[in-house]
């Protein structure tokens, strides 16, 4: 018979609009005597205001070196339901999308061998199957590749990727998301499995430049979609929305960071040479205006949280790339593998992609990785007049 | 142990998702033609063929359990076809070809609990991490302080009457799971004691080196204590990052009252107007208060009021502060304005106001 | 007899439009003997592409620690007139407003005993006397003084204020620029002639944002002129403006950087709360538009140059500042004495302030020097989570 | 000396300003309305008092003989009362309450080599330092490469043609006395060779500490040579600041090969519209080629036409590049983008772009 809990702090949060993740935790409770003790040491550390987790050891699955998290609870005794609560990363679909036959699966192999709690999603887009035992980990493993899932990232390698609904459900996708988010996924199996590089190695697949799967903020490989020709303007539909209450000039015109529309109050102009294709005046008026035809991608490097040396936000590396055509996408492919190679060689252990370029310069990087350095990659030039020189041959010749 | 290693199945990868799109989507894929909001939460994208597919987006406490997953399969297998999908901020979506199953799958979903909205310019879910539901690291809850802070906004969610969208994303500790780095409004946990160094273990559970080089401000140096090798501390130089922690079990932070939550504000992740930015601090610290976290979903109402008061449409929380200025997000949030606000870390010399474009009031 | 140097290089720069400095030189020539050297050693330095100067020793007046540039050739054997040449720095007047009788003044002195050769003015605004023999020092700074004229600053100390034109000729000056620069200049003499700084410490005054001074670029103390009140608006005078071709909505509102600004076509608006006092509005229509009534000045602290740790701007310390007033003006000498205390104290050699304050954190600075810390002294706040807390005395006995 | 010594007076500093006022000045003290730009050069300034007040503006070269100085003094005793003054940019001022005098100054002065013009839209004379002249850490000489550029620009001067000023300075070595980090155009001596160790003489002339210190990448390290304490250096990690040589003269770095020019563009000053900016790199090194720097002057050239053909009306050179982009920049000069443009030194990472935010054409 499991404990019962008195759990007078939890219970507030049953209360009130928003869903509740205490009525779940009590859902799962119902079946399932580990998620039971969890209700109880989390009841525990609201009235402590501490958590009761230990550092996790090295668990997983035969022959791979991540998808799962270890954790011990520092209380065993008082609940050795949970005393393991190691959680598994299984990789999701492209886009999030299921079948309920899948989801049934996923949820009956879960509630025999786990807590029958999850995440659908964790932050890097994986399910997450919340807290189970070493002993099970196999057995989990094996039907879940049986089912056709198979576990994420986690460690120093290749982590998870995701992607923006694109081409699924939105006008804007410039290159098919859930595709290339698959295909990349399959091809690096190897490096997702088997952490061999100095830290994390991340890619997030957005559609457009809204990023819905905020890329360029957390993807140490981070692809976004854009396009190259003319926005589509259709100029009876601007008058719609202006006649329908879109204030064209203020919310629009004024808004557009290249400043490079005007508007009479009649007709819009866009200077598309100077358009920076920022989304804005497109996301006012969906029926107005959408994306050229010739889309792409951009790629972007280096994103991460804060630890150790300050937050980073991707930076252009590629400002076009056809990503759809596949001959493209193998190019790109050869390439983020020539970029893993001189992380690997160079990069100190725990040093995120993005923390090697600045320490050893983004220069030098693109040097190390075959890229000609083009303006697109920079948003000013150095302001400093601490330049390295690098005379050409030519030039160090002649200067003999 | 042998028979589950039996015809055992590696490296195949997730499931192709073409198998899991729903057949509205896969006969219009890549054909979509334009979107409308057609309320808070139900969105109609229309496609170059003229079919018509409305979604419902559902909020979700992300931590949910196969009896509720269980729940939404029912749900979609009625009005569905038997397809949903996941949002990538962890919301549930149901997509349908029959304007009259929007009512109803609203209906059915607010009932069970989820209630329909996040789209446009309103609030959507919390992005968020573990929390002293499962992490060693936290510094916070995470669930717990979602919710309270969602029902405390939630006419942000199933209304658009904001002037943009405003992310709001939590993360339990600076490791930065939710990657709240680019929030309209990030709730961070943080820690304000040292590191307690159990000199005892230390040694044996770490490395000496990792442990001092883990540390950005080069507080830790190498030591002998009692005769056993273990480190030492520079406190002055300590910022309870928590990286050495990362590195080694044997150098604790966690602390019922110095563990609390920060709040940041302005960042945003889309291109759109502006490009990304990272989000800067509000409040440095506000003590642990479960179960509901009374000031933090106070402070962050007051950021979101002021903001949805004085923006113009469109303006995100960090642009309208971008074009009014620091000092006014301040004076009319009343936040206290401390050194700790003036950056002192690596670029913290961009961050001074270095031109004389000033307001006065 | 001098000696006569053929100089096909230099003579190439007396042609064209542009004033010629060779002229001048040449001009200098006629009289001067250094000059003549000058002239030599010129045109071998143009067609060696080298220059020929000595690291100069440390020379000067007596019981001054600056003011004199120390200079000799490497080549004495043959440019002898030339062996020395130091410069002397002379505090210019305020504005650099002159009467003919002080120049013809100084001419004479400088043509007696020195190359006859200046710069009007040096690029710190002082009068470069440019080039004289060591000798030559004491008598030039007797009769220096004796007409009313001393030196500037050079070395480790507080260096040659200066100013913009102001209340002298400017419609726009908040402040008396001109005034202030003497003040600052008069009670800081022992700190201008006697070096005991770390290093440089610079001070310029400009009457309003505009600037003409550069000293938010290039002063320690950067003291830029701002109002309070409303921007003054004659809205006939709006229309005449507009009447007389300027596009009131493309090259102003629009151009306005707090995006304050509407225009209807007739009636201009300015929401003067949310205004930055940037100047543009107000430049292009100067008959229209003025500052308001409630003036004063901003001071912000610690540019200067690239070396070492990278050019800086100043930044604002004081958000407004009633500077006419007297007693305003004292409480700011104080706090300029305060912070030179502080940074003499704790400065490194060769750290300018503006380094210093990078070093040590502002807030530290702030704290040292007993100023409050104010939004209005930040671009943004921290976006990095790494805060060295400091509770209040009051918290932290709470919590124990 | 003992003659001199007598009746010594010091610490007067500067004659008060108020003695040396025109009248006009000092009537209208603080008083001033408004002022209108007559032509290139020529401004008035009318007073609350009605009073009028021109002024001549007229191209300078800095670098004057008393002999200019002179005839400058009999100009304005002829028509400005026996009044002038100079600007921060050393141009000298003629400042008369006759319109009539306007032309006759502007005629004399032209006349004697002193242009009129600078105000407005147009380029003034360039801020500038001693180089070859008089400096002993020059790069490249001042007035020369100065006389060259306006010779060049001329046209710019004395007429008011483009979209905004364009402030263009220049410092012949990286201590940058010409403050020209913050310029539209600046022209930066700069050293590519490393400096030549004296090892003979170094440890006479110097203090070893001090240069090792001084060195902003720890290229300098201090090592016995030949039996002498000296200091050795790291190639690789010198990138030719001189500041070594600024702080021991041993360590010399001049070069007639190596030693040249590099041009920055975007910065300003003003707070006008955008606030101040840096100066930025456009072309890492030309080199020194005298009398004439044709390669200095035509890039300056081809950078003053191509924003004078594309930008907007009252925006400066580095507000035009910020909105159209640094791509479209190095496309329309045609200068040649490489490595050492993308900066590498201590904030670099935010001069990467970090935005999804580009144009294509
Ligand atoms: C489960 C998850 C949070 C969640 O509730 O969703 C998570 C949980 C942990 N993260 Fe994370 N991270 C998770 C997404 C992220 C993200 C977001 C993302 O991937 O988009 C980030 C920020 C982006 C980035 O990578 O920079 C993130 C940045 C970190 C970091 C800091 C890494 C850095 O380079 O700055 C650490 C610290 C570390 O690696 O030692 C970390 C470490 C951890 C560890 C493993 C704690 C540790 O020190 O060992 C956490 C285990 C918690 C637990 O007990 O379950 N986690 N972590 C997310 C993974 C779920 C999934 O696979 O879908
Ligand atoms: C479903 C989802 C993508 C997915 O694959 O899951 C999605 C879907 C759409 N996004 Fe998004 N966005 C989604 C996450 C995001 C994110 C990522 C995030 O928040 O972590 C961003 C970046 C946020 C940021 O900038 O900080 C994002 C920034 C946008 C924007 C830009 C908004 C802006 O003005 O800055 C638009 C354009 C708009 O709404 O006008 C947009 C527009 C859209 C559109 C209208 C696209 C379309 O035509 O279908 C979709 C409905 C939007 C709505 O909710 O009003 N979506 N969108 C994500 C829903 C999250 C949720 O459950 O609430
Ligand atoms: C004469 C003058 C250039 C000119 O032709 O106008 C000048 C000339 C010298 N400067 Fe300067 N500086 C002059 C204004 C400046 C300015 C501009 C300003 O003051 O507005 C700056 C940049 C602003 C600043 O202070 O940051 C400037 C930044 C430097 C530096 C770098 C200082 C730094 O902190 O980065 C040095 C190097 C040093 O101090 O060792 C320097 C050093 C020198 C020395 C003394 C060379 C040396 O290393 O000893 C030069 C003597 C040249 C000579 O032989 O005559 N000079 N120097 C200017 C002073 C004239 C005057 O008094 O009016
Ligand atoms: C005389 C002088 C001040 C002095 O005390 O000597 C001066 C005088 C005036 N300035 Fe200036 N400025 C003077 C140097 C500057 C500087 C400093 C510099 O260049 O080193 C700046 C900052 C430059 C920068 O931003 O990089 C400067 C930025 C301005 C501006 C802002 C321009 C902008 O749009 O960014 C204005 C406003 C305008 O011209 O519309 C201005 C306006 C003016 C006005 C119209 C002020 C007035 O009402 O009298 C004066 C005539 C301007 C003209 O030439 O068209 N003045 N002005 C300086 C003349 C220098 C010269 O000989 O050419
Ligand atoms: S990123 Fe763009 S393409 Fe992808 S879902 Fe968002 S708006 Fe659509
Ligand atoms: S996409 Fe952005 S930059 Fe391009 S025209 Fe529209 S608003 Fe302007
Ligand atoms: S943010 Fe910190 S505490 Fe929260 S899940 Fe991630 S590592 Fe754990
Ligand atoms: S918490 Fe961070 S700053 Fe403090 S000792 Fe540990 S690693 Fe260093
Ligand atoms: S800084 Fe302002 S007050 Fe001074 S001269 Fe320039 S425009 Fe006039
Ligand atoms: S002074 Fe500048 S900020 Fe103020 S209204 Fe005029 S243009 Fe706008
Ligand atoms: S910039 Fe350099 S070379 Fe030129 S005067 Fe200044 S210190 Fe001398
Ligand atoms: S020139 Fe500069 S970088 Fe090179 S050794 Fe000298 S101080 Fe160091």
């Amino acid at each position: 018979m499991p404990k019962e809990y008195k759990t007078p702090m939890l219970d507030e949060l049953e209360k009130g609009p928003w869903p509740s993740f205490v009525k779940e935790i009590k859902l799962a409770a119902k079946k399932n005597v580990m998620s039971n003790d969890l209700l109880g040491l989390l009841e525990r550390s609201y009235n402590e205001r501490l958590g009761h987790w230990k550092h996790g050891g090295i668990v997983g699955v035969f022959g791979y070196g991540g998808g799962v998290i270890g954790r011990y609870t520092d209380l065993p005794e008082e609940y050795p339901e949970i005393s393991h609560f190691h959680t598994l990363r299984i990789n999701q679909p492209s886009g999030w999308f299921y079948t309920t036959e899948a989801l049934r699966t996923l949820c009956d192999i879960w509630d025999r061998h786990g807590s029958g709690l999850t995440n659908m999603h964790g932050s890097t887009g994986d399910i997450i199957f919340l807290g189970t035992k070493t002993d099970e980990l196999e057995p989990i493993f094996k039907e879940l590749t049986e089912a056709g899932f198979d576990l994420g990232g986690s460690g120093s390698d290749m982590r998870t990727p995701s992607c923006c609904v694109g081409p699924g459900r939105c006008e804007w996708a410039c290159y098919d998301t859930l595709q290339r988010c698959y295909d990349i996924t399959m091809k690096y199996q190897d490096e997702l499995h088997r952490p061999a590089f100095p830290y994390k190695w991340k890619f997030k697949f957005s559609g457009c430049p809204n990023d819905c799967v905020a890329a360029i903020a957390r993807a140490d490989i981070s692809i976004i979609g854009t396009w190259k020709d003319d926005i589509k303007m259709d100029q009876a539909e601007v008058k719609k929305y202006a006649e329908n209450g879109v204030d064209i000039f203020n919310d629009v015109v004024l808004n557009c960071p290249a400043k490079c529309m005007k508007y009479d109050g009649d007709k819009l102009e866009i200077n598309n040479n100077d358009c920076r294709r920022c989304m804005h005046c497109i996301n006012v008026m969906p029926k107005a205006l959408r994306p050229g035809d010739d889309k792409g991608a951009i790629v972007l490097i280096g994103a991460k949280a804060p630890i150790v040396e300050g937050a980073l936000l991707s930076s252009v590396l590629i400002p076009f790339l056809n990503i759809d055509d596949d001959e493209e996408f193998e190019d790109f492919c050869d390439l983020v593998e020539e970029m893993q190679d001189v992380w690997c060689e160079e990069g100190k252990n725990r040093e995120r992609v993005g923390e090697f370029i600045q320490r050893v310069g983004m220069g030098n990087f693109l040097e190390a990785v075959g890229v000609e350095p083009i303006p697109e990659m920079i948003a000013y030039p150095r302001d400093n007049p601490y330049i390295f020189f690098e005379m050409d041959e030519d030039e160090e010749e002649e200067e003999e | 142990m042998l028979d589950v290693m039996k015809d055992r199945i590696t490296d195949i990868g997730p499931p192709d998702f073409k198998e899991y799109l729903p057949p509205a989507v896969k006969k219009n894929y890549g054909q979509w033609k334009y979107h409308e909001i057609l309320e808070a939460g139900v969105l109609v994208h229309v496609a170059e063929s003229g079919d018509k597919l409305y979604t419902v987006r559902c909020g979700s406490p992300r931590l949910v359990s196969t009896t509720s997953i269980l729940f939404y399969t029912e749900i979609a297998d009625k009005y569905c076809d038997g397809f949903l999908r996941f949002t990538s901020r962890h919301n549930v979506e149901f997509l349908t070809t029959e304007f009259d199953n929007v009512a109803k799958i609203k209906a059915e979903m607010t009932e069970y609990g989820n209630p329909v909205g996040g789209t446009g310019p309103s609030i959507t879910s919390i992005v968020h991490t573990q929390g002293w539901v499962h992490c060693h690291s936290a510094a916070t809850d995470a669930s717990g302080v979602v919710k309270a802070v969602m029902d405390d906004l939630f006419e942000y969610f199933n209304e658009m009457k904001l002037p943009a969208k405003c992310r709001i994303a939590l993360a339990c500790c600076l490791n930065m799971c939710g990657a709240v780095h680019c929030s309209d409004i990030a709730i961070l946990g943080i820690h304000t004691a040292y590191p307690r160094i159990d000199h005892e273990n230390l040694n044996k559970l770490c490395e000496i080196p990792n442990i001092s080089a883990s540390c950005p401000t080069a507080a830790i140096r190498p030591a002998t204590v009692d005769g056993k090798p273990s480190v030492e501390l520079i406190e002055e130089q300590c910022m309870y990052c928590a990286n050495c922690f990362t590195v080694c079990p044997a150098m604790p932070l966690a602390d019922p009252v110095a563990d609390g939550i920060s709040l940041w504000v302005g960042g945003k992740v889309s291109n759109a107007r502006s490009e990304p930015k990272f989000s800067k601090l509000a409040v440095p610290f506000i003590p642990n208060n479960p179960p509901r976290w009374p000031e933090v979903t106070s402070a962050i109402r007051k950021m979101v009021e002021v903001w949805a008061e004085n923006a113009r449409p469109y303006e995100r929380m960090g642009e309208w502060i971008d074009r009014v200025g620091w000092p006014r997000f301040f004076k009319l949030t009343g936040f206290e304005f401390s050194k700790m606000h003036i950056d002192d870390f690596k670029y913290a010399g961009l961050s001074f106001k270095r031109s004389a474009q000033i307001t006065h009031e």
